[in-house]
């Protein structure tokens, strides 16, 4: 009976965080279809998706494998310029369907690849030292695709980490990645329909991990090391196995974002460790481990800046202090008091 | 559940700043560059013009010059008498110079009505909100967006000069006045504006007769220390150093060269204005610092001297050259407008129609050049000013 | 032959000789205590036995397999687990999942499986789970399956250490103080409960134990550690009566 | 060989600034155990006051200084007190979080106050700068500055925590805040106490960032922050003789891989260094080894 309950709990909350997605991207196209949305909320229906898979994905390497990650965006950032170098390489050749789930592949896989690729040397450093490292790779990633420099011409691809010129390219040739100007004329193929698909299939994958065998692995790793190797639990691999697919996700959400502009540049803003700092706020205003959450969080926290925009000029200083506000009531020890004092659960109870 | 309830208070905390925002916009419209709220003042119909740049972050200062250029222009078209009678309505979101940040502050003004847009400052996120002009049929005018791409549509125009535009003119302006054969570059490789130019300077230098003896990069992220870039200048023997930069990069390398006993020639592009007015820059540093400008915040004539001290007066600064752009383009806005005798009844998609022939028939004589005309293609047609400062104070050549 | 077998076992930290010569025999089925004042190196001994510490010189044998500084989870994959003598338990899952990432590799499907939830999960998973309930009842935790580790009381958190522990399926089970901040009551109950798990699951137990009523009550050989070193070793009740012993625990 | 000097010295005055500032970091993460990453922007708000005192109220520099830094004491103690103290018990990501809220405070109040305008620092720095082989090798009075107050930093702090008792009781919380607190530490003035002289060595690396590259806006501070903050981790964080060798390695790796790499790549290459002393050496240069007893 008990195990049974067991089983449910957990498909009863997947069930309800993936309903959550549905019913919302139900009601965001009936907006849609009503002309009900303005072109703000439209215009953000992409990225909240890009955002919200982003911050499950840090939660999975965060939350659930416990090694904290400030070198999300660079990931992002693989999967942005993998898939939309895929998509203008046959943005004449192929028809726009397959050639955007392609590029989705492409951009998951390889930034996946990343992950386990920077996941092997660093995941044996622990705490503030990984969190340093991570972040020296996001930005060593977009430093390097601030310099790389790619065309096409007859006799094929030309590479270069100087200069356009230094590609020597025939006068046919085109420039594909030009440096710091990025990529430019990627086919506007995210919608929202995409969009929260692959949210929803980033849930599934997470959540699913989670409550699965190689999930339990790395949640006792997370929750201690030395006990789990104790167990028989293989600590590199289901580290590794929980960072790349984190890291894959994240390239997800970087395809979406390639796609959904019509250019790509890796400036500090976008893919710098501002950014991955930013997804960080996501996920512990989400609740560390709390994927429902950071689902949530990331959309509260994309739109607040954005409906705030009447405060002009205050608007970051007022977004700052928010945040530092939230953090102090969520964790302070007067303001706990204060919540349980006054807090739902119990003011629901005395009416009962 | 503290969780679920830290959540609902950052939902609560939004919604009590919104509506104690809109209260506070009911009570009394915000004073400064809260050009927003201004906009509810205009009474009756009224052209609405929307512009977009960053107005904080680390480009704020261009989004902010930009702002209130335009801000000056539109009180002062207003207050005499308006485009064709009406008075101009004007907005301007904060892009954070932010492709993705730039889309939505452009549905946010779409979302208030916009029928022409001003924008983007910065290259990256117009190229990005050219698509959505394009595909809204919104006219569009960059004050400063110079990438190439930024203009790739017909419903989109431009009041600076290109980024290729600039690099070839300035190879072309040193090789045939025989300023300086040996030439080093420094520019920024994690920025579009300059690594645009550097490109087009180098692809064009070699026709010129200027050869590049080194060409040194910095980045957005390091971006104080240019000591090893101008000794490898100094090593190479470098006569001349082309600074396709910003000009607060350019007031450090300036005093960094002098501190080391460096002093070649220095030469740069439109982004380079400005430096004569940065607070306690010590401008014999930039004595014999060469320009390509459009714009001279202490030129001679009338309305230069208007718009500056206009400026000086409601924001307490000298405006730099995207102030200046920022200026033109609604007295070109509003050219356009008058000749295609446009009413604020119209949609935004019908204004552009007609805008578009008229900015091809119509002439203007602005801040950054006399008798500005447009091509099909949305690049303007204007001569650069080479300038010289001399006693700290800008001489044509 | 012995089940476990380690001959001139020795580890130095730094100048210091934690571990010297340590010598030891268990039997197949036997309950095995491990005593010593404290410092004497009982739990440096355990980390050497399951891998935590590589041993600078000696050899451990387990059932004829040499598993002499092999890595922690090859020594449990051979058959040797453990519980900690400060508790580690995965705090933020389920007792129930506790005790399933102890049967971790007694059951298999991949990843991928898991993921895409295809039949063999659903299949896996229920066998888990019977496992894991009859592994909690034997220690009475299976009403609290559901509770979060942390939320368990300190004697019922020992027990699912050691139910955990037993879920890798041992052939030895190496018990790190046990009865470490147990009332008498419970002391007595886990007591019980270790003669259940030797007699049931065909167990072979070695313990560290400081409560010399556990010791002399289940404990059928001895081995005293003092300063490092075997001070005694043989049948409990003699170990207890060597004068060198009790000397070493008095302190004199 | 000339040009090599220089850019070895240039270096050596870069990573000095990263010193100083990486010192902050170190001791506040050695007490506190927490990452500040509002550190950078205190120094913005150093430079600021100093850039105010000095060029708009036209006081003489040491007294701009000596202003800067008491504004900045006086705020890394309020920051403490409003921002960190109530989360002292709270997971170390909580806290992190609200100090990247307290940066992004800073940045957008400077900018709201100060305006978003890059303002010239006139250098404090009066010193005549010094000529080597032949005038082919220059050192300006700020690099001599600079590194002269960067080792006198280190020696007065090293000094500061060995001799004295407050210097005792902040080793003794770094160590164990339970302990410490039991044998009467006084730790939440010790805290305090460590983001003061934190806070105060923050003003001193703008005041001395600012004179060497005189360009101020408000976000002076962020590049260098994280750059400290790399060096704190690659010397080995809590350790101060770690933070002064980290920040001068660092300067000097940066300054030698623009000069003789690529001026590009130069941020993947130091931040390359770091991900492989780390990999060979998991805490730092001089970092303590932690480990875990079983």
């Amino acid at each position: 009976m008990k195990k049974k309950m067991n089983l449910n709990k957990s498909t009863k909350s997947t069930l309800i965080t993936i309903g959550m997605v549905v019913v919302t991207y139900i009601v965001m196209m009936i907006l849609t279809q009503a002309g009900a949305l303005s072109s703000l909320m439209k215009g953000l229906l992409v990225p909240l998706c890009i955002y919200a898979i982003i911050a499950v994905a840090l939660n999975l390497t965060v939350g659930i494998l416990g090694e904290l990650s400030l070198g999300h965006a660079g990931f992002m950032c693989v999967g942005a310029f993998s898939s939309a170098f895929f998509s203008i390489c046959f943005k004449e050749t192929m028809a726009a369907g397959p050639r955007f789930f392609l590029a989705i592949v492409i951009g998951a896989l390889i930034s996946a690849l990343f992950g386990l690729l920077i996941g092997i040397p660093v995941l044996r450093l622990q705490g503030d030292y990984l969190a340093i490292v991570t972040l020296a790779f996001g930005e060593i990633i977009k430093n390097i695709i601030n310099v790389l420099y790619v065309g096409r011409d007859a006799n094929g691809f030309h590479f270069s980490t100087k200069d356009f010129m230094s590609l020597n390219m025939e006068a046919d040739g085109k420039i594909l990645i030009n440096g710091a100007q990025g990529i430019t004329g990627t086919p506007h193929d995210s919608n929202f329909t995409v969009g929260a698909i692959l949210l929803v299939v980033t849930l599934l994958i997470v959540l699913n991990l989670i409550n699965s065998r190689s999930g339990r692995a790395i949640m006792a790793i997370r929750d201690n090391r030395i006990a789990a190797e104790s167990v028989g639990i293989n600590i590199t691999k289901y580290k590794l196995l929980a960072f790349s697919i984190s890291a894959g996700l994240a390239g997800l959400a970087g395809v979406l974002y390639a796609h959904n502009l019509s250019i790509l540049q890796a400036q500090p803003k976008n893919f710098g460790y501002n950014m991955s700092i930013m997804i960080l706020v996501y996920v512990v205003l989400g609740g560390i481990g709390n994927i429902r959450g950071s689902v949530i969080a990331s959309v509260i926290l994309v739109l607040l800046p954005e409906l705030m925009r009447e405060l002009n000029d205050y608007r970051m200083l007022i977004y700052s202090i928010v945040l530092i506000g939230i953090m102090l009531f969520n964790w302070a020890p007067k303001a706990k008091l204060f919540r349980e004092k006054y807090s739902l659960k119990r003011l629901l109870k005395k009416d009962n | 559940m503290k969780k679920f309830i830290s959540v609902l208070l950052a939902a609560a905390m939004t919604a009590t700043m919104l509506v104690g925002c809109s209260a506070k916009e009911a009570e009394a419209p915000a004073t400064d560059s809260a050009a927003s709220t201004e906009a509810a003042e205009v009474e009756g119909a009224a052209f609405k013009i929307g512009g977009c740049g960053p107005t904080t972050g680390g480009a704020a200062v261009y989004g902010l010059a930009v702002q209130r250029g335009a801000q000056i222009a539109v009180d002062e078209i207003n207050a005499a008498g308006g485009i064709n009678g009406y008075q101009i309505a004007y907005n301007f979101a904060d892009d954070e110079h932010d492709a993705e940040k730039a889309v939505n502050a452009y549905n946010t003004l779409k979302d208030w009505g916009m029928q022409l847009f001003m924008g983007t400052v910065t290259s990256g996120p117009c190229v990005a909100v050219v698509e959505n002009t394009n595909a809204d049929n919104m006219y569009q005018i960059t004050p400063s967006g110079s990438a190439v791409d930024c203009i790739k549509y017909p419903n989109a125009f431009r009041v600076c000069f290109s980024d290729p535009g600039q690099g070839g003119k300035s190879a072309q302006y040193i090789g045939e006045n025989g300023i300086a054969s040996k030439v080093a570059v420094i520019y920024d490789s994690s920025d579009v504006y300059s690594t645009g130019i550097y490109q087009s300077f180098a692809a064009d230098a070699a026709n010129f007769g200027v050869e590049i003896v080194a060409a040194e990069a910095f980045t957005a992220d390091n971006k104080t220390d240019f000591t090893i870039q101008l000794q490898k200048a100094k090593d190479a023997g470098a006569e001349l150093v082309f600074l396709p930069i910003y000009y607060s990069e350019a007031a450090l390398i300036l005093s960094q060269a002098n501190s080391m006993g460096f002093a070649p020639m220095f030469f740069g592009c439109d982004g380079l204005d400005g430096i004569l007015s940065v607070e306690d820059f010590d401008t014999t540093l930039a004595e014999g610092v060469m320009l390509l400008t459009p714009f001279a915040a202490d030129a001679d004539d009338e309305a230069t001297k208007n718009f500056v001290a206009a400026y000086d007066a409601a924001y307490g600064e000298t405006p730099i050259q995207f102030a200046a752009d920022a200026y033109d383009a609604i007295y070109i806005i509003k050219a356009a407008l008058e000749k295609a005798g446009a009413t604020p009844e119209m949609s935004a998609s019908e204004i552009n129609d007609v805008m578009k022939a008229a900015m091809l028939e119509i002439t203007v004589d602005g801040l950054t050049g006399a008798g500005m005309t447009w091509t099909e293609d949305g690049e303007v047609n204007k001569e650069p000013k080479a300038v010289k400062i001399v006693d700290g104070a800008y001489t044509a050549m | 032959m012995a089940l476990l077998d380690v001959k001139n076992l020795g580890i130095s930290f730094g100048g210091l000789r934690a571990v010297d010569k340590f010598e030891i025999k268990i039997e197949k089925g036997q309950l095995y205590g491990l005593i010593g004042p404290n410092g004497a190196g009982k739990t440096t001994v355990f980390n050497l036995l399951t891998g935590v510490y590589k041993p600078d010189d000696g050899k451990i044998e387990l059932d004829g397999k040499n598993i002499t500084g092999s890595k922690t989870i090859d020594i449990n994959k051979a058959g040797i687990a453990r519980t900690f003598q400060n508790i580690r338990l995965f705090k933020e899952l389920s007792v129930l999942d506790n005790v399933k990432v102890g049967l971790h590799n007694q059951y298999h499907y991949s990843t991928i499986e898991g993921i895409l939830r295809l039949p063999r999960y659903f299949k896996v998973e229920k066998e888990m789970n019977e496992k894991a309930m009859e592994l909690l009842k034997v220690f009475d935790l299976d009403k609290e399956a559901d509770f979060l580790a942390s939320n368990l009381p300190y004697g019922k958190q020992r027990k699912l250490e050691i139910a955990r522990a037993l879920a890798t399926n041992p052939k030895l089970l190496l018990l790190d103080e046990p009865a470490a901040g147990m009332n008498p009551n419970e002391t007595k109950e886990l007591m019980d409960t270790i003669r259940f798990v030797r007699d049931n699951f065909d167990m072979t137990i070695l313990l560290i134990e400081h409560d010399m009523k556990l010791v002399s009550g289940i404990c059928e050989e001895l081995t005293v550690l003092n300063f490092g070193q075997v001070l005694a070793q043989g049948k409990t009740a003699d170990v207890l009566n060597d004068p060198e012993v009790i000397k070493a625990y008095l302190g004199e | 060989m000339s040009s090599f000097f220089s850019y070895l010295i240039n270096g050596i005055s870069l990573g000095s600034i990263y010193a100083i500032i990486a010192l902050g970091y170190t001791m506040v993460y050695g007490i506190a155990k927490m990452l500040n990453f509002a550190h950078g922007d205190v120094i913005m708000v150093g430079s600021y006051m100093t850039f105010l005192m000095a060029s708009s109220l036209g006081l003489p520099p040491a007294v701009a200084v000596l202003v800067a830094v008491v504004v900045c004491t006086v705020l890394g103690i309020t920051i403490e007190k409003i921002a960190y103290k109530p989360l002292r018990k709270a997971p170390s990501l909580a806290v992190l979080i609200t100090a990247i809220g307290v940066s992004y405070f800073l940045q957008n109040a400077a900018l709201l106050i100060f305006g978003a305008n890059t303002k010239m620092f006139k250098s404090v720095i009066s010193l005549p700068a010094i000529q080597l082989a032949d005038g082919s090798i220059n050192i300006s009075g700020e690099t001599q500055v600079t590194i002269v107050a960067c080792v006198i930093i280190m020696i007065a702090l090293t000094t500061f925590i060995k001799k004295t008792k407050a210097g005792q009781a902040m080793l003794a919380v770094s160590e164990d805040k339970g302990a410490a607190e039991l044998m009467g530490v006084n730790v939440n003035g010790t805290i305090s106490l460590t983001f003061a002289i934190g806070s105060a060595l923050a003003a001193v690396a703008g005041v001395l960032l600012c004179s060497a590259y005189p360009t101020l806006t408000p976000y002076t501070g962020s590049m260098p922050g994280i750059k400290a903050f790399v060096a704190a981790v690659f010397g080995g964080i809590g350790s101060i003789p770690g933070a002064f060798l980290g920040g001068i390695l660092l300067g000097v790796i940066e300054n030698m891989s623009k000069a003789y790499i690529s001026s590009q790549l130069s941020d993947a290459i130091v931040f390359s260094v770091l991900i492989i002393v780390l990999l060979v050496k998991p805490t730092g240069i001089l970092g303590k080894k932690i480990k875990e007893k079983v």
